[in-house]
């Protein structure tokens, strides 16, 4: 199918783009935490979705890629910021009141530190050689197959695929009935 | 370094395929040049084109019948003063044009200019452009944002909720159009090369494919490509009776041209996807009805004729400008400019010439990569003059009317076609 | 262009019903519909008798070439002159009305002079019994000289009868008048406008303020003491910032 | 549209955004939308005065909310030259070309009726040959203002072309103007007792050139817009206005025909020699803004027929009447109204005998009409109060005066 995967030729995935990226997203995100204004911290939530996107290339699920760049930096953050821009918060008043709880937030982070090293140094059977092996056909086939079945067969996910669009259905809804003031 | 080089000239693979950095980089920098070029040349175009529907001249006194006039208005704008607004988020201001910019030429990257001409094939070439099409939307909106200015907050929010919802109904028109690509081979693609292999396996372009439906989901897709980029009647943003100028107000100089630029790229990118899903991508018409030698050939000598044509009428324009001294500078530039068009009709006629047999010769590789090319850019040109078009004839839509029109007409319609895409292939294979 | 301000000083016709007396030819002195021959001379208000005989100096002492003096105007037929207008219409209003009420018509528009009293009724009556539905025009003419200074004029007009008439009342200066906004909505801009030039209060006006001039503008430019170059230098110097606008 | 924060030259700060909600929403009992439960911040909008879409200095103060609007408040006044004061001190000859510079863009019909009230005054009446003359100019000029309100029109609601293939036909109506009478704007077309000059050598030709050049001319500009489905839905049921709200408002004029009244003063009243020519009064049903459209379509093809029947039985004779060279009218004071492109236009002179007219106060009806503003714009939304401002074809010279 794809030629690239089968000339078998060096993966993407060289450590130099990996540690780009992976550095980008922890300092997007941590910029998102930091900065005062609201559209900034959008922003770098932004930079941040789009360096996750990156990774997910390095790992050849292109398929992926492309829907967190549609649905994620796309969709949502663009209603992130609408909401920002048609409620104009003001700074100051949120400020105080968050300053409070600086405490209890170092302390939640700290226990979920620990909780991922205990993880990682226990599971490390998990990771055998830290190479994972490529997946034989692109990543579309692979997911349509999973998700509607090849020939015939019901795939393994069909069922909670439907469910899930279902209660997608439920909630858009929903959001319409509340918002519009009268139908 | 140089191996590497040569060794990509023998192979048909676009280079991203062939994993051949240094020729994608290439490839890159022409296509970044020729769509500045195609931009400015748009730009003549529509003040031309515009002119002449409203029986005007439009500009005719910098160059020969105004051909300098994109010059000139560049560095009209690179030597503007670029004013920031004083409230204004400095940095937000700087980015907004950026975004906008990079979302509207990263789609390029993927865009089929032929089977090896491309940069690089992803298969999932047109997932990939829908997505990064969608975040042009953030460059508007953030843009309007940072101008702290009341119109342009308005005109950046009608603008994305305008491009958010026609982005729902493009979507669907190009799934109904992959969907006809797995006719054949049971799988279909989403690569964009595959697409057009597919069009051409099946010796259809998918306009014309279950009759009405393809060209149902084709229309759907223009009239939302028009709307996706603010163009022609849906053009609320710069709605100048109400908003004035709408989300680029307060953007002046450099950076109001990036705008420009954004949105022409993304007028080419945009009108780019509807011919390779729609419209055979680089086939030539009727590849499969007249496949002989001799078709072959007498497409073959079509760019020749094309630019034969126009240094024809360059030559018309110099023979009738008025023989007044103050003319001679302008004869002079236009007679140049025909020679050059002359020059290159020449070149490509004797290409196709010397490319007829169908060997392996450079001349025949040359012709075909021209004869491809030639054809995706002439069918992205109808685009182009059909925008101008829209542009003089039709009024402006109101916001709500707009909004009533993409999710009421466009989106219902675009599913309909989409099952019953799906329904008719199921019952042919 | 020199100052002309014309200070015409009408003679003050006697008010009252004067029965207009069927001989007289002379331009009007009665009615105060009309402003009796407007000359310099201080013309007594009893008929003048000889009507061709009109004392040319009328005209503005600086009118400069004209010759002041032109000897009267040659002995032109007696010009139109206003008739008392008979009709149906105006002997309801006659039986309604009688005293506060005086109809005429001069060069074939008739127009009615009311006393003051009358106004808003009138008005409605008209619009409502008789559908005068258009109130074309308010407007309002200033007779310095005169005790009751202003002239307040309704144009009117009906669709059905296409018929117009003209309702002419007298208020002295400073005196307000019911507004007629609620009989015709086209009245809110025209009183607006009146107020705006004249002066004249209109009670009841849902918002009487300026319409043409600056809301902070003082003086009222219509009326003949107003000068033709005369400005609100006050208003000019805060908000233009320059010393007058001459 | 350009928010004035600092207000310069015209209301102070007293007129504050709280009671031009009230004030605007005029004492008209039409239903006004009841108040939303959750009040979301009204929006107050300065539209103008230095606005593409207010043809010329109009300032429209419009309150908001969201996108639909609640109320306008209208404030004018930019323009205001005194021509009623510029009057009392001017001959009558003298403010002649005044009456022009009122409403610049019909300036020929300001004329008609100026001397036509002045001929009344002197109950003088001009020879048929100048009716004649006058009746073709003023038909021209309607056209020519027609014309300009479409070119200007259609470019606001976003048609970019009509207004070229407008003013390009607009042209050869200038050329008669000013081959005529020297002005092709401001033309002080008429003298107080008929005409000035004779019709040029080739005015016949050129005119029955103009009516053959015209017909097809119309015919592009419908075929542009008439059937355009956007022009269509932008115009369809926007800025409706029943016929009684407009007689009751006093708006006339092609408004007040598209709402249904068939009222016009050429017909209801004759003046000049218009009772001699036969011609439709177009009038429309439910009064919105393409009815206007399609009422002032078919009046530029009626003045075609009226000046097509006026050239052919143009009468031999003098063109100016037994007017003395000084004007002095008889004391006493008229009305006299025309049919302007824009609506009724009349004049209303008091003449103390003197050569300068005592008072004379001028009934605009671009002033009147754009009164109906408010209530043929609330409950639209924005984009739409520049369709109504469009169609209600106001010339702000007319309005301030």
């Amino acid at each position: 199918m794809n030629p690239a995967i089968n000339a078998g030729m060096a993966p993407v995935a060289t450590p130099g783009f990996f540690y780009v990226l992976a550095g980008l997203a922890v300092a997007s995100g941590v910029a998102v935490i930091t900065r005062r204004n609201a559209v900034h911290a959008a922003l770098a939530l932004i930079v941040t979705l789009l360096s996750v996107a990156g990774l997910y290339l390095m790992l050849y699920a292109p398929f992926v890629f492309a829907v967190q760049l549609f649905v994620y930096a796309g969709g949502i953050m663009l209603l992130f910021l609408f909401v920002i821009m048609l409620v104009n918060i003001e700074r100051s008043s949120k400020e105080r009141r968050f300053n409070r709880m600086w405490p209890v937030a170092l302390a939640a982070s700290c226990a979920l530190m620990v909780l991922f090293l205990s993880a990682f140094v226990k599971g490390r059977t998990l990771f055998p050689d830290r190479l994972m092996p490529l997946p034989e056909s692109s990543n579309t086939q692979q997911i349509a197959g999973m998700l509607y079945g090849e020939a015939g067969r019901m795939g393994q996910y069909t069922f909670a695929f439907e469910i899930a669009s279902l209660l997608l259905l439920v909630a858009i809804l929903g959001a319409v009935i509340m918002t519009k003031k009268k139908i | 370094m140089l191996n590497q080089f040569m060794s990509y000239l023998g192979s048909n693979v676009t280079p991203g395929s062939a994993n051949n950095q240094l020729w994608a980089l290439i490839y890159v920098l022409i296509i970044f040049a020729g769509v500045s070029v195609a931009v400015m040349a748009m730009n003549w175009l529509e003040r031309k084109a515009l002119a002449h529907f409203q029986i005007r001249l439009g500009p005719m006194r910098v160059g020969p019948h105004g051909l300098l006039q994109p010059f000139a208005d560049a560095l009209k704008l690179m030597l503007k003063e670029d004013i920031i607004p004083a409230e204004a988020d400095q940095f937000v201001f700087w980015v907004a044009p950026l975004i906008g910019l990079l979302a509207s030429f990263t789609v390029y990257t993927v865009i089929p200019f032929g089977p090896s001409q491309a940069v690089s094939d992803m298969n999932i070439g047109i997932l990939f452009m829908l997505g990064v099409s969608s975040l042009g939307v953030l460059g508007i909106v953030v843009a309007g944002w940072a101008s702290n200015s009341h119109y342009p907050l308005i005109g950046a929010l009608r603008s994305s909720a305008q491009m958010v919802s026609y982005e729902v109904a493009m979507g669907l028109a190009v799934v109904s159009a992959i969907l006809m690509t797995s006719m054949k081979t049971g799988t279909g693609t989403l690569s964009m090369l595959g697409i057009v292999e597919a069009q051409q396996e099946q010796g259809i372009w998918f306009i014309f494919k279950f009759f009405p439906l393809g060209l149902i989901a084709f229309v759907i897709f223009a009239i939302a490509m028009i709307a996706e980029t603010n163009r022609a009647p849906f053009d609320m943003a710069e709605a100048e009776s109400e908003l004035t100028a709408g989300y680029h107000t307060e953007y002046s100089g450099l950076r109001w041209s990036l705008f420009m630029l954004a949105e022409y790229a993304a007028m080419i990118a945009v009108s780019s996807i509807a011919v390779t899903l729609w419209l055979g991508g680089w086939m030539r018409p009727f590849p499969n009805l007249l496949h002989a030698p001799a078709w072959d050939f007498i497409f073959s000598l079509f760019p020749g004729i094309t630019f034969g044509g126009l240094a024809a009428i360059a030559f018309i324009g110099t023979a009738r400008m008025p023989a007044h001294s103050f003319f001679k500078v302008q004869r002079i530039g236009l007679a140049v400019f025909a020679a050059l068009l002359g020059f290159l009709a020449l070149l490509l006629l004797v290409i196709a010439v010397a490319g007829r047999s169908a060997d392996t010769s450079l001349a025949a590789r040359f012709n075909e990569g021209i004869g491809y090319v030639y054809w995706f850019v002439l069918k992205v040109a109808v685009f182009m003059y059909l925008f101008i078009w829209y542009r003089a004839t039709w009024p402006r839509y109101r916001f709500d009317q707009l909004m009533k029109i993409g999710w009421k007409v466009m989106l219902p319609i675009s599913l309909g076609v989409l099952m019953v895409t799906a329904i008719v292939g199921v019952l042919v294979s | 262009m020199a100052e002309d301000v014309k200070t015409p000083a009408p003679p003050p016709p006697p008010e009252g019903e004067k029965k207009p007396t069927a001989e007289q030819a002379i331009p009007p002195a009665q009615g105060a519909a009309v402003p009796s021959a407007v000359e310099k001379t201080a013309v007594p208000a009893a008929p003048k008798a000889p009507a061709a005989e009109k004392p040319a100096a009328a005209a503005a002492p600086a009118k400069p070439a004209a010759p002041a003096a032109k000897p009267a105007a040659p002995a032109k037929p007696t010009g139109p002159v206003p008739m008392p207008w008979t009709s149906p219409l105006v002997e309801k209003y006659k039986s309604q009305y009688g005293s506060g009420l005086d109809a005429q018509t001069y060069l074939g528009q008739n127009y009615f002079s009311v006393d003051r009293s009358l106004i808003p009724d009138l008005l409605r009556m008209l619009r409502d019994d008789d559908q005068f539905d258009y109130c074309v025009d308010i407007t309002a003419v200033h007779y310095p000289k005169r005790e009751k200074q202003f002239d307040v004029v309704w144009i009117l007009y009906s669709f059905p009868r296409n018929e117009r008439v003209r309702v002419k009342t007298q208020i002295t200066d400073g005196a307000s008048l019911p507004s007629s906004v609620s009989i015709w909505p086209t009245a809110n801009w025209l009183e607006r406008e009146v107020y705006d030039m004249f002066g004249i209060q209109f009670d009841g006006h849902p918002d009487l303020k300026r319409i043409l001039l600056p809301d902070g503008w003082k003086g009222y430019p219509l009326r003949k003491d107003y000068g033709i170059l005369q400005q609100d230098q006050e208003w000019v110097q805060i908000n233009l910032g320059i010393e007058s606008g001459q | 549209m350009s928010s004035h924060t600092t207000d310069s030259t015209r209301n102070t700060a007293k007129d504050t955004t709280s009671d031009v909600s009230n004030r605007a929403r005029s004492h008209l009992d039409l239903e006004t939308p009841e108040k939303p439960y959750l009040d979301s911040n009204e929006l107050i909008i300065n539209m103008g005065p230095q606005h593409p879409a207010t043809h010329g200095v109009l300032r429209v103060i419009l309150k908001l909310d969201g996108e639909k609007v609640l109320g306008t408040e209208c404030v004018i006044g930019y323009l205001h030259r005194g021509v009623e004061k510029i009057a009392e001190n001017r001959t009558y000859t003298m403010f002649n070309p005044y009456v022009d510079r009122m409403d610049y863009v019909a300036a020929v019909s300001n004329g008609l009726g100026y001397c036509e009230a002045v001929e009344k005054l002197l109950n003088v009446e001009a020879p048929p040959r100048a009716k004649y003359i006058r009746v073709i100019l003023t038909e021209l000029n309607r056209i020519a203002s027609h014309q300009l309100w479409l070119g200007t029109h259609a470019l606001d609601i976003g048609a970019m072309t009509p207004l070229f293939y407008t003013f390009r036909d607009r042209e050869e109506i200038l050329k008669i103007f000013e081959r005529y009478c020297g002005a092709r704007l401001t033309t002080h077309a008429f003298r107080i007792g008929g005409c000035q000059y004779e019709t040029y050598a080739g005015f016949e030709k050129e005119v029955k050139n103009f009516l053959a050049f015209f017909p097809p001319k119309i015919d592009e500009y419908e075929a542009l817009l008439t059937t355009n489905r956007i022009w269509l839905e932008r115009t369809r049921n926007v800025g409706v206005i029943s016929g009684a709200d407009c007689i009751a408002l006093g708006v006339t004029g092609p408004v007040l025909r598209a709402s249904g009244v068939k009222w016009d003063l050429r017909k209801a009243q004759p003046y000049a020699a218009y009772s001699e020519f036969d011609f439709e009064i177009p009038i429309g049903t439910n009064g919105d803004t393409y009815d206007r459209y399609m009422v002032r379509m078919v009046e530029m093809r009626q003045s075609l027929r009226i000046i097509e029947q006026a050239i052919n039985g143009m009468p031999e004779g003098p063109i100016m009447g037994k007017v003395p060279k000084v004007i002095k009218p008889p004391v006493g004071e008229i009305y006299h109204s025309i049919e302007a492109p824009k609506g009724e236009l009349g004049y209303f002179i008091v003449s103390d005998g003197s050569t300068q007219p005592y008072r004379l106060r001028v009934r605009p009806p671009s002033f009147v009409n754009l009164q109906a503003l408010d209530i043929m714009v609330r409950g639209l939304l924005v984009a739409d109060v520049v369709a109504v401002i469009g169609t209600l074809d106001i010339v702000l010279g007319e309005v301030d005066r």
